[in-house]
């Protein structure tokens, strides 16, 4: 590769090279403009990276500005490394998002593990201690090998690189539907903590101080994987890839510790981590998030390969590397810090006044550009939006209750749905108990952790119903947003801010383009009323393959804060006796649910409606009830409604329970009505909790390890728990065995 | 019957972290002498004849399973081994 | 009595370690890291769990070369209790202080979760706290955790009453004879995959592990009290 | 310069657990020819020149680290690689 020559600036422009690079004859014409000359190989190269979608949001840059991003707790808002959300004692929560779905594709365990080890950068980058990973997932559905390998991959990825790491991997989520055969979606999220007075940002201050790089050394691995990430998936894909990156989270442990022990000296200036565009984008933003210039000399980059151009050094992915600016004169110390970790500490550069990125190797100046039009410069499109056919036709159909002849037998079957069913072969490869903090393990509504030295703890989560979010992009904003914090309030926290990964289709397809509109839409008004800012998040678009979109799956991944670990609730019933109430109304709504899925093999007509004052509402109560000690057990309704939500109930504890509900069985049973909680409550709190209330009384946990749901009077289910438990939970092994 | 020799490597501009470790293990062991190492899969497969030529499924059966042919390599050997 | 958490690059569970003997057991600890010389002054060392370095080329090969294990095979030899924890048992193994070798698990994945031990030795510092056959619930969290060693070494462990733990029920993982700790001939050197020191708060894991801990600070308590 | 290649295999008496899961997918992919599987390391080495004679070098390196002599055995070849 290295030897291949570089096309010169006339043959670059003549021939379009920069076509291949992703970028469009406008944007070439712009950066001939802003350069005032044709820029060369290396510089077009700097240029088409930065613009990419994936680091200029040139695409959604108009949908991103609609979110609420301001709060009162929120330290830091999108537009660094991470989000910071203040949680009092002088300590904050640090989170963030981000997707890794074009590398998994290509080379699941690997993309897997490098998404993981990017987001923990992302997160101690800002000076935060990770703390906990959560993922979000989806995979066409299991019966092909080549989706299996897909699945148990990704999964094996994760684990690899979490584990190994220590950080523990507490929650996520799992869904397995046919648009996402040829292009999984893989989000990784990593939460953090992190006292006031140790936040770093990605900032290039002080003129005349070191830029310096640290840990893992350069080499050709992942060069364009920013274009890569921005394009639809082809058969042609496999050739056009770049060399894929090995994460080493071994490397990453070590680059953790010394970036932890670095963020408490003060001659750190400036911290950000070689992500996506690796060295061109820590540079350039840092540069011009401070308003200065950098200067690099590429012969001092450690390099992993022989004879690597400029241009690759700027471009490669490899993984665990960091950018740091200190003051000038301190370098020893930054040196000896890092050796103590085995790692490599290189003086690169200098912060310069001049605004200009300049790097040189082998004496000559190979590029000079300003970092204002590499970070902050790139084109903003407004792309055309247009209502697709299909969601006018959904609008119009009424709701159909799907026809159910036995609903012990249909329960069986939900259960064993595996978007469903237990997600036990997921998670047991994950380490979720390391750092012994994790007081609610996988498994339950949102995974929390304590903080140690106080009462405090933070529950977490990721969400997102994709099938709603087809069927109505914008009513399956508001439920995704409701879910997470209703997941958050079950666990007996209080919600405190989001970040997302708005992963859909080609934006310029006005079709796909209206569902990233709508889908934001509704998700910014969920955040303005559930009072839970947008503090930072990620876009992967181009998710096709072949031309046929994903569904739109916006993941929202959301912390809340427990005031007190004793209030922390799981979603198990507890104990024979207790009374067992519904929180919600429950309507004839199959849009997009499991049930309709499994009846019709499709989905279509309207997704459930929310109503977010009434969600705010629930939610309130049911945290008061906790904080009150008045719960046993909380569990928000969702895929494959009531009767799933009580099943699951039974499990951890081999309990039984006798509900006793009226209506038309089928809702009663299975509706996805938004909104609703199912809760256990001893006798003797009975009074109290009804007054804090409009929670019905539907029937109690019982001793007999037999659920009996009765419907007007007659029995439509009854079965042994641990009937139900072994569906459940054999199913998704069930699938991995074929 | 064969005996099938498969070496799976990792491709040129792979990262190899297991070899830098053991590189850096072997190192501070004094082995300076060691100026690199990869480290690599071996597979030792037994195979018995059948219509199909032992080459072509032994190549099939690294594209499709031995390697991960997008980060790395294989090469095999086959010998005929005498019947036991 | 005082306690040493060894760190090793890569060691990740050091904190949980470090927490087990500080804040639930009351006893004094520090953390030493990998390159120290002496382990003089620590009555007590816990190698803990986690990935050092990488477990890259089998775990716990690299990190028996680091100098604190000469300072460990030392405090071993001298007869004090060495408590290794899943990367720390495979560690003992990799530098002989324990017969046998870890093999990936059978299922060559990743294991984490609660699981069922039976104390099949109470008479060793590390159990005393312990029935006899008494049933606990510990977690375990490892992909190598699949204990192998020959014939002969299997009967002299049996022998010697070196088996200290078995899983019961259920093995996770397909180690020999269910295997799930094992101790020196001198019984002062614990090797064990479950994790205790993730079981010692009622809140988080239950606290079947913090007897183990006990049980080393009992016996040095009292084998201090007859040497003073 | 020195090129070594490093093989280290689990010893006969110990099952192999990789080696079986793989021999079970190939059969699961139709190739019943495949009787047996046994996965192992394959290690590439650069070593240069030193007074000691790099036979007795290697062999200490396996005994040393390479291998664990508990459950895997090694065997190796040395190539003398032409200066580049
Ligand atoms: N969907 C989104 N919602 C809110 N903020 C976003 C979203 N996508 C990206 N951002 C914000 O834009 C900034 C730049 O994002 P990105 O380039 O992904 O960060 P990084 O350089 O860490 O990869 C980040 O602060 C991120 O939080
Ligand atoms: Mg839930």
């Amino acid at each position: 590769m290295s030897l291949m020559l570089e096309p010169s600036p006339e043959q670059l422009k003549e021939q379009q090279v920069y076509k291949e690079m992703g970028l469009s004859d406008d944007e070439f014409a712009m950066v001939e403009k802003i350069l005032g000359r044709l820029p060369n190989y290396t510089e077009i190269g700097l240029f088409s990276v930065m613009w990419s979608e994936h680091c200029s949001y040139k695409n959604s840059k108009p949908v991103l500005s609609k979110f609420p991003t301001k709060g009162e707790h929120v330290l830091q808002g999108p537009g660094e490394g991470a989000g910071i959300v203040d949680i009092g004692d002088e300590q904050a929560v640090v989170f963030k998002i981000e997707s890794h779905n074009h590398p998994s594709a290509i080379e699941p365990y690997q993309g897997a593990a490098t998404g993981v080890g990017g987001i923990i950068r992302d997160v101690f980058s800002m000076g935060a201690r990770p703390v906990a990973l959560l993922n979000s997932l989806r995979f066409g559905e299991l019966d092909t090998p080549r989706v299996r390998y897909l699945f148990e991959e990704v999964v094996a990825g994760i684990a690899g690189y979490g584990n190994c790491i220590g950080i523990p991997t507490v929650g996520g989520e799992v869904q397995f539907d046919a648009s996402y055969e040829g292009n999984p979606l893989v989000n990784a999220m990593c939460v953090g903590l992190i006292d006031h007075k140790d936040i770093k940002k990605g900032q290039a201050h002080g003129v005349g101080n070191t830029v310096m790089y640290v840990g893992a050394k350069t080499g050709r691995d992942g060069i364009h994987g920013a274009t890569f990430a921005s394009e639809e998936l082809t058969d042609q894909s496999e050739e056009n890839r770049p060399a894929v990156q090995v994460g080493d989270p071994f490397m990453e442990k070590l680059l953790l510790e010394a970036c932890l022990e670095l963020v408490k000296s003060d001659a750190l200036v400036g911290i950000q981590d070689m992500g996506a565009a690796g060295l061109t984008s820590s540079s350039a933003e840092m540069a011009s998030k401070a308003g200065s210039g950098i200067e690099m000399n590429l012969d001092l980059v450690p390099q992993r390969e022989t004879g690597m151009t400029a241009y690759e050094m700027m471009l490669s992915e490899s993984q665990e590397r960091m950018l740091i600016v200190v003051t000038k004169g301190r370098e020893q110390e930054i040196i000896d810090l890092f050796s103590k970790y085995d790692l490599e500490a290189v003086a690169i550069g200098r912060v310069t006044d001049d605004k200009q990125l300049r790097l040189i190797h082998k004496g000559e100046v190979v590029a000079d550009v300003p970092t204002d039009a590499l970070a902050e410069e790139a084109p903003v499109y407004h792309k055309p939006s247009k209502e697709p056919a299909y969601y006018r036709e959904f609008q119009t159909m009424e709701n159909d209750i799907p026809a159910v002849d036995d609903h012990k037998e249909t329960l069986l079957s939900l259960l064993q749905q595996p978007t469903i069913a237990s997600k036990e072969w997921v998670y047991d490869q994950y380490d979720y108990m390391v750092r012994t903090n994790t007081v609610v393990a996988p498994g339950s509504d949102a995974a929390v952790i304590r903080i140690r030295g106080t009462k405090k703890g933070l529950a977490m989560t990721t969400d997102c119903n994709s099938r709603y979010m087809y069927l109505d992009p914008e009513v399956g904003g508001k439920i995704a947003v409701a879910e997470a914090a209703r997941n958050i309030v079950c666990s007996g926290g209080a919600p405190l801010a989001i970040t997302d990964n708005l992963n859909f289709g080609n934006p310029e397809k006005p079709e796909i383009f209206w569902q990233i509109q709508k889908a934001a839409d509704g998700i910014s008004e969920a955040c303005r009323t559930l009072n839970t800012p947008v503090i930072g998040g990620n876009v992967s678009l181009y998710n096709e393959t072949n031309g046929t979109a994903i569904y739109p799956t916006p993941v929202i991944g959301m912390v809340g804060l427990v005031e007190d670990i004793e209030h922390v609730t799981t979603q198990d019933f507890k104990q024979a006796g207790d009374l067992i109430y519904l929180l919600g109304d429950t309507r004839a709504e199959f849009g997009g649910s499991e049930l309709q899925k499994l009846s019709y093999k499709k989905i279509f007509g309207q997704a459930p409606a929310i109503d977010l004052t009434v969600e705010a509402a629930h939610q309130a109560q049911v945290l008061t009830a906790i904080q009150k000690g008045l719960l046993s057990s909380a569990h928000d309704l969702a895929e494959g409604g009531l009767a799933v939500a009580v099943a699951e109930s039974l499990f951890a504890n081999q309990l039984g329970a006798k509900l006793a509900l009226t209506g038309e069985a089928t809702t009663q049973l299975f509706s996805e009505s938004q909104s609703r909680f199912l809760l256990s409550v001893k006798k003797e709190n009975k009074e109290a909790f009804e007054q804090l209330t409009n929670a019905t009384l539907i029937g109690e946990v019982t001793n007999e390890q037999t659920l009996e749901i009765t419907v007007n009077d007659d029995i439509v289910i009854k079965e042994q728990t641990e009937v139900l438990n072994k569906a459940w939970k054999g199913a998704i092994p069930a699938c991995l065995q074929k | 019957m064969y005996k099938v020799k498969v070496f799976v490597t990792l491709r040129e501009s792979v990262l190899d972290p297991q070899g830098n470790a053991v590189k850096h293990s072997l190192h501070s062991m004094n082995y300076n002498e060691v100026s690199d190492v990869r480290i690599g899969k071996y597979l030792e497969l037994s195979i018995e004849k059948s219509e199909r030529p032992v080459e072509e499924v032994v190549k099939e059966m690294c594209e499709r399973l031995l390697a991960n042919v997008v980060i790395e390599d294989y090469r095999f050997e086959i010998e005929e081994a005498v019947a036991q | 009595m005082k306690f040493a958490v060894i760190v090793f690059p890569g060691s990740n569970c050091d904190i949980d370690m470090y927490h087990a003997v500080k804040d639930e057991l009351g006893c004094d600890v520090e953390y030493v890291w990998h390159d120290e010389k002496s382990l003089d002054g620590f009555d007590g060392i816990l190698l803990p769990g986690g990935f050092s370095y990488g477990d890259y080329l089998r775990s716990g090969a690299i990190a028996r070369f680091s100098h604190v294990m000469k300072e460990v095979i030392k405090a071993a030899e001298a007869g004090k209790p060495v408590l290794g924890v899943c990367n720390g048992f495979q560690i003992l193994l990799e530098a002989g202080l324990l017969p046998g070798a870890m093999r990936r698990n059978e299922s060559l994945k990743f294991i984490c979760r609660p699981v069922q031990l039976k104390v099949e030795n109470n008479q060793t510092m590390f159990s005393q706290g312990y029935e006899q056959d008494e049933v606990i619930t510990i977690p375990v969290a490892h992909g190598e955790g699949n204990y192998y060693c020959d014939e002969v070494t299997l009967a002299s462990l049996k022998e010697n009453n070196q088996i200290v733990f078995t899983y019961h029920d259920v093995n996770p993982n397909g180690s020999l004879s269910n295997i799930a700790g094992i101790t020196n001939k001198a019984g002062n050197v614990l090797g064990m995959m479950p994790h205790p020191e993730r079981a010692v708060d009622e809140l988080i894991g239950g606290a079947d592990g913090l007897k183990l801990f006990q049980s080393i600070v009992k016996q040095w308590r009292e084998s201090h009290v007859v040497n003073a």
